[in-house]
């Protein structure tokens, strides 16, 4: 019975969390969360209509049919019957049916890629997850920050995601999903915020030491007139992002402060990806490219020691190349 | 990793053939080919893992070398007709040791390591001459998952090689017992498994890369 | 030994059972490389071409030189076992592709 | 390079207060333990009986033995992440820096995983398969004691890390980037490879042998559908081992061969893929989880089926289902890495599958209910265990199907929500399953039973202390805590982290209970014998023999004729009875060649991590030479001579005549 008294309290504990007390996934101000919160709920009671069942039934079959109950009747060779185990197996079927529809409705509807539909123009975000902080490129601004995000609530907002060097998961619990950050690729995330706030977000995925002070606070402006003032606020404090300054950003920190910084260099948030991806399907044709790595692969052979140093340097060419614009074929 | 469980799997035939003269219900080197068998299907999914991820690796070629570039049929052609041939010399050693004709089995067995050694010599001499014109596995996702896969296979025929030699010197010295012919059993599953899996290798990576 | 060998027949193999497995073999090993280096064929054809005949190949091998039947209740074992391990491979190497593909259709930048 | 490669002193973290202290513990136990075996002049014993014993039985109580050790270790881990986690809350540092913390983490996963739970189900399935289908061993003996003897370097290797170098500090499951050598150059990783690589080779080689013993050694008269459903659920574990090692051997390779020689798998640059490793890990991974979990089923079918003294309810039903479960197993990976940003078709197509394992996982727990319905259910301690794995586990399989929504897991992937499922499912179906197991089999390999009232007192603080610790991860997973953390600082947290600590507490109390438990029943082993071999009652041929089984198992082959074998021979009065002679029975003989290639092994793993390549070689080429000696070696058997059967098996039969006569069992 302690067992059924700790699975009430449990369940209290989390209709009280239910109840919104709290600034996480349960309390969520932006549509996709507010859905996911929704997707949670129907689905956990619909599963509770065969697990409550199931768990008061072990129960109560253990204590009826207890040894010492011997006007009980006992049936020791009865081991089958069609209509029993036609209703087991019945009973989850119907209910993952259930499910496996709602899964695929909503799997497409809350798909991250996915625009937000109806809520007008978005706002771009580039998102680069630097050992261990978080930089955000307002590519439509021309401004940078880090550790730190605004956008107007209301307004749509895409991130585009990649990282600089380890996995990471871009997570902001109250407005919903999180998606993975990795280098050379670009994952996209569409989130809105119903309602102005400041909300945490962070990395979901340990990526090493400094992991645990991977942190933001993403900043939802009453009105987009507050967000320009912001913009123009950043823009002021001058400090540009360039090439050489990220490469001294991306070097291994913990608990960055916030940063701001008010020009980027153009396209530096492709050239981050592409110093991964050149080369990648569909740029054969860089006959240089293809020189180089020929000279490279012979120094390789003379040791195997050397490879880190080669690798870096590769990288920086490829780095070089791929600012270029002949090389983004591959591009969307 | 390989050679180490295919030596297992001969030390199981050992164990289980001295069983011969035991009342016991069951009849044990038919266990043992059994249970080599279950091996091999392992190591199918081990090459299927190798597999996949070449799938998936093939075209990252970072700018450098696609297969197109470095595959020379004719050569891998002559390769594959060394493999497939060592099966059929393999298949007559087998005969032979089932009618108990010890040196006519050595004969075989001698030949079908000579055809696999052949292969083994081209292979190697392949990667030598990829490595000294600067396509070494480091080289690109390519080229490390093109090495992988086809050093794996690679290495299953070397420690096929290894095991026919010894095989090869317990037939000359202790004749066809029935445990020596288990355990021959055993490498010709093991050998013929290896052609299959080249079937694999030189339709996926070889011919699929040159189209 | 000769009245062993009879009733073992289908998991041991005859030398007539090993050369039409052979012959049949260097066949279907020929035509696949012939279609890729004459590259007389469109890259469909010759996808196909190479893929089916790997298949039967496959087949071939298996049944004249890995004896594999469904006669012996060893080549059942054997024969079944094999095809549960096909299954697998199909469902782990197909969806693996699938999955990377899909992705790295989404995350092309 | 130098001599000794990579190692140095500067490797042994004398730095670190509590790794001093716990080499210290070691250190002071091993010399404990030497020294007592040499007082009692034990090594003999030892060396015999259990070291280079080929026996199944003993194997397996070596394979639980191992199990428990580790048990110790990766609960220890568990308490300094619960301690830390309950200190560093506010922003204070705690009592771990990251670069430790990050260590132990991973260790606890390994560990866990691969070296407590995986040894406890092997071990068990050791003592009680060949029994349960009336073998007198395994396939290949020698291969069993080799199997055992790799999974115990890999665990041997995991604790090496613990003196020299360090863990991985990668989390359990070693993504790349995260763990090739740009981001961990150190030693940690390697270990995690070698060591995972060379007991997952164990583990394959156990699969493949318990595949040919079930498949080819069942008693005359088994049918496969009339096999003991316990060796069922193994058989349905060892072919998805078989089908799943495999991937984790080449994943492995590829991340070695990533981290020693340059190539590009899973690197960021060289157009490698990390997305891959992911891929395949959970590939390997997702049917891991069923591997634990499926013995686990079959052993509460045996306990609940013996302790209603009634027939398995829907046993074919059952077997279906868990071939289900092992097939579906292989389609549903896809669910750990919802948020890794494929389509939403895949997406949907994984949740689904993944959704579809909760049908026949459904249909096993029905099944119980109905098997208790209308039975005579005995309150005992595995019951006990069992009704407690119905409850947790139900919950448990819940929040895994919301989880398994994509929709859902974009909110609650990686948090403590995550880490409180999979608990739910490891601990509340696969622990409690082992543990129940370990308490219906001890009399079995032991020969006596376990004192009921510690077992009693060890579930109650087991099954209360995980209430308590893992439902406040629930709620912090909803209140947005995500795993791996260091240190936090959001003050409505805290409350629950406290809580989750004290739960770890009553856990801990519930291992001491059993250690107790242990002690206790080895004291009183004359009052709690098992003098007849079936202190239960049972229903399958494990409880045919004496406790323990004589190195042959079974003096006579048994007939089988029903599915419950045993009770079936019971009814018909066709037990305990003598024979006037036997026949001598065949057994292998013991070998050291096991235990000698697990050390070369070792020393090969070890050497390889710390790049000292000479020794390496050395250790390789000692374990080659080991097995090829091994092969060429004609002095393997013996023969267990008829009138030693004789004198054994009378005595047994006589006493199991009278537990018959005294208690009125019918015969």
């Amino acid at each position: 019975m302690l067992i059924r008294n700790l699975c009430n309290i449990a369940l209290a504990s989390i209709v009280l969390v239910l109840s919104g007390c709290s600034g996480g996934v349960l309390d969520p101000k932006g549509q996709i969360g507010v859905d996911e919160k929704n997707l949670i709920i129907i689905a956990t009671v619909l599963m509770l209509l065969v697990v409550i069942p199931v768990i008061v039934m072990t129960l109560y079959f253990a204590w009826k049919y207890r040894d010492t109950q011997t006007h009980e009747i006992y049936a020791p060779k009865w081991a089958h019957s069609n209509k029993i185990e036609a209703f087991v197996w019945a009973i989850p079927i119907l209910i993952v049916i259930v499910l496996g529809v709602i899964t695929w409705e909503s799997t497409h509807r809350l798909d991250p890629y996915k625009p937000i539909e109806g809520k007008g123009e978005h706002l771009t975000v580039e998102v680069v997850s630097l050992n261990w902080k978080w930089l955000f490129i307002y590519p439509e601004q021309g401004i940078a920050t880090v550790n730190e995000l605004v956008f107007p609530a209301n307004v749509p907002v895409e991130y585009k995601i990649t990282s600089e060097s380890t996995m990471n998961s871009f997570f902001i619990p109250q407005l919903g999903s999180q998606i993975y950050s990795m280098a050379g690729m670009q994952t996209k995330l569409h989130l809105i915020a119903n309602e102005p706030g400041t909300f945490k977000g962070f990395s979901a995925n340990y990526s090493g030491s400094g992991f645990s002070g991977m942190k933001f606070n993403a900043i939802a402006t009453p009105t987009q007139g507050d967000f320009d003032k912001w913009v123009s606020d950043v823009k002021a404090k001058g400090n540009k992002l360039t090439k050489a300054n990220y490469d001294e950003l991306a070097k291994a920190s913990e608990n960055n402060p916030v940063t701001y910084y008010g020009d980027v260099d153009d396209g530096l948030f492709h050239t981050i990806i592409m110093k991964y991806m050149a080369g990648m399907s569909g740029t054969k044709d860089m006959d240089g490219m293809k020189d180089m790595k020929h000279m490279e692969g012979t120094e390789n052979m003379d040791g195997m020691k050397d490879m880190k140093a080669m690798d870096h340097m590769s990288h920086e060419k490829m780095a070089e190349h791929s600012a270029t614009p002949s090389i983004s074929q591959g591009e969307e | 990793m390989s050679t180490l469980s295919i030596n297992v799997e001969a030390e199981n035939t050992k164990l289980a053939s001295h069983d011969d003269h035991a009342h016991d219900h069951h009849d044990t080197s038919g266990d043992t080919v059994f249970g080599f068998w279950l091996y091999l299907m392992t190591d199918c999914l081990l090459f299927a893992s190798f597999f996949a991820t070449y799938a998936v690796l093939f075209m990252n070629t970072v700018g450098g070398v696609s297969g197109k570039d470095i595959f020379e049929l004719d050569f891998v052609a002559v390769e594959t007709a060394a493999l497939l041939i060592s099966s059929i010399t393999f298949g007559f050693a087998m005969i032979c040791a089932q009618g108990q004709k010890k040196a006519l089995t050595l004969i075989w067995l001698a030949i079908t390591f000579c055809l696999g050694a052949a292969f083994i010599g081209m292979e190697i001499y392949e990667f030598t001459h990829l490595i000294e014109h600067g396509n070494g596995p480091q080289g690109s996702a390519f080229l490390s998952s093109f090495f992988a896969l086809v050093g794996l296979h690679g290495l299953h025929v070397t420690a096929g090689l290894i095991w026919m030699t010894i095989l090869m010197i317990e037939v000359a010295r202790r004749g066809l017992g029935k445990p020596t012919v288990t355990r021959l059993m055993c490498l010709s599953l093991f050998w013929h498994f290896l052609d299959i899996v080249w079937i694999c290798v030189f339709s996926v990576v070889y011919l699929m890369g040159a189209m | 030994m000769n009245h062993n060998e009879t009733h073992n027949d289908a998991s041991h193999g005859t030398v007539k059972g090993y050369l039409i497995g052979f012959v049949l073999a260097v066949i279907l090993t020929v035509i696949p490389f012939y279609v890729v280096m004459s590259g007389d064929f469109s890259k469909v054809t010759t996808l196909w071409t190479i893929i089916t005949l790997a298949v039967i190949q496959i087949w071939v091998h298996l049944k004249y030189f890995l004896h594999l039947n469904f006669i012996t209740e060893e080549g059942r074992a054997n024969t079944f076992s094999f095809l549960f391990s096909a299954l697998i491979i199909i469902m782990v190497v197909g969806l693996s592709v699938w999955i990377i593909y899909e992705s790295n259709a989404m995350m092309m930048y | 390079m130098s001599f000794l490669g990579k190692l140095s002193l500067d490797a042994i973290p004398y730095h670190e207060p509590i790794l001093v202290f716990t080499m210290a513990a070691i250190a002071i136990g091993g010399i404990v333990l030497f020294t007592l075996i040499t007082k009692y002049n034990k090594w003999g014993v030892l060396w015999r009986d259990w070291i280079t014993s080929v026996d199944h039985k003993r194997l397996g109580i070596m394979y639980i033995f191992v199990a428990l050790v580790m048990l110790f270790r990766g609960f220890s881990d568990a308490i300094m992440m619960r301690t830390q986690l309950a200190l560093a809350t506010s922003g204070a540092p705690g009592i771990l820096p990251p670069e430790h913390y990050d260590q132990i983490f991973t260790a606890h996963g390994v560990i866990m995983i691969i070296f407590m739970a995986m040894p406890f189900m092997i071990g068990l399935m050791n003592i009680i398969l060949p029994l349960q289908i009336g073998a007198r061993d395994v396939a290949f003996p020698f291969l069993n004691n080799l199997s055992f003897w790799l999974t115990a370097s890999g665990a041997i290797l995991i604790n090496i890390s613990l003196v020299f170098g360090e863990f991985a500090k990668t989390g359990w499951v070693a993504y790349p980037p995260l763990s090739e050598l740009t981001f961990s150059p150190g030693v940690g990783v390697d270990y995690y490879i070698w060591a995972l690589q060379i007991s997952g080779l164990g583990t394959l080689l156990t699969a493949v042998n318990f595949l040919v013993t079930v498949f080819k050694m069942r008693a005359p008269g088994m049918t496969l559908m009339k096999m003991p459903i316990f060796t069922w659920t193994c058989t349905w574990a060892n072919i998805l081992i078989a089908a799943s090692f495999p991937i984790l051997t080449a994943l492995l390779a590829m991340l070695t061969l990533d981290r020693y020689l340059g190539f590009h798998f899973f690197t960021n640059d060289g157009g490698g893929n990390a997305m891959m490793y992911i891929n395949l890990f959970w590939a390997w991974g997702h049917p891991e989880v069923y591997i634990l979990v499926l013995p686990a089923f079959g052993i509460f079918s045996e306990i609940i089926s013996t302790f209603t003294s009634k027939r398995l309810f829907g046993y074919t039903s059952m077997i279906y289902a868990s071939g289900a479960i092992s097939i579906l197993g292989f389609i549903v990976w896809l669910h750990h890495f919802f948020t890794m940003g494929s389509s939403a078709n895949v997406n949907a197509f994984f949740g689904v599958m993944t959704m579809i394992i909760a049908v026949p996982t459904g249909v096993k727990l029905f099944n119980w209910l109905f098997t208790i319905y209308r039975g005579r259910l005995q309150m005992t301690v595995p019951v006990m265990w069992t009704l407690g794995f119905m409850v947790t586990f139900t919950v448990g399989g819940m929040t895994g199907v919301l989880l398994a929504i994509p929709g859902a897991d974009y909110v609650l992937h990686n948090s403590l929500f995550l880490i409180a499922h999979f608990h739910n499912t490891i601990i509340g179906g696969a622990v409690f399953g082992y543990l129940a197991g370990f308490t219906f089999w001890f009399p079995k390999a032991m020969g006596f039973k376990l004192n009921v009232r510690w077992g009693k007192a060890a579930f109650w603080f087991w099954i209360v202390g995980f209430f308590v610790a893992f439902m406040p991860l629930y709620v912090l997973g909803f209140l947005g805590m995500t795993r791996r953390l260091n240190h936090t600082n959001n003050p409505d947290w805290n409350i629950w982290l406290y809580i989750a600590a004290g739960g770890a507490v009553l856990i801990m109390f519930g291992i001491i209970c059993q250690v107790v438990q242990l002690f206790v029943s080895f004291r009183d082993r004359e009052a709690l014998d098992d003098e007849t071999g079936d202190p239960w009652n049972g229903h399958t041929l494990e409880w045919a023999t004496s406790s323990p089984p004589q190195a042959y198992n079974f003096a006579v082959i048994p007939e089988v004729h029903d599915i419950d074998a045993w009770t079936d021979m019971k009814e018909k009065g066709q037990v305990y009875q003598s024979k006037a002679s036997y026949e001598a029975i065949h057994m292998p003989k013991n070998t050291s060649a096991g235990v000698l290639m697990g050390l070369t092994l070792t020393i090969f793993c070890f050497a390889m991590i710390w790049h000292v390549w000479w020794l390496a070689i050395v250790g390789l080429v000692g374990a080659i030479g080991v097995f090829i000696k091994r092969c060429y070696s004609n002095d393997v058997d013996y023969y267990v001579q008829p009138e030693e059967v004789l004198a054994t098996e009378n005595a047994f039969n006589l006493s199991g005549s009278a537990k018959i006569n005294s208690k009125g069992i019918k015969a």
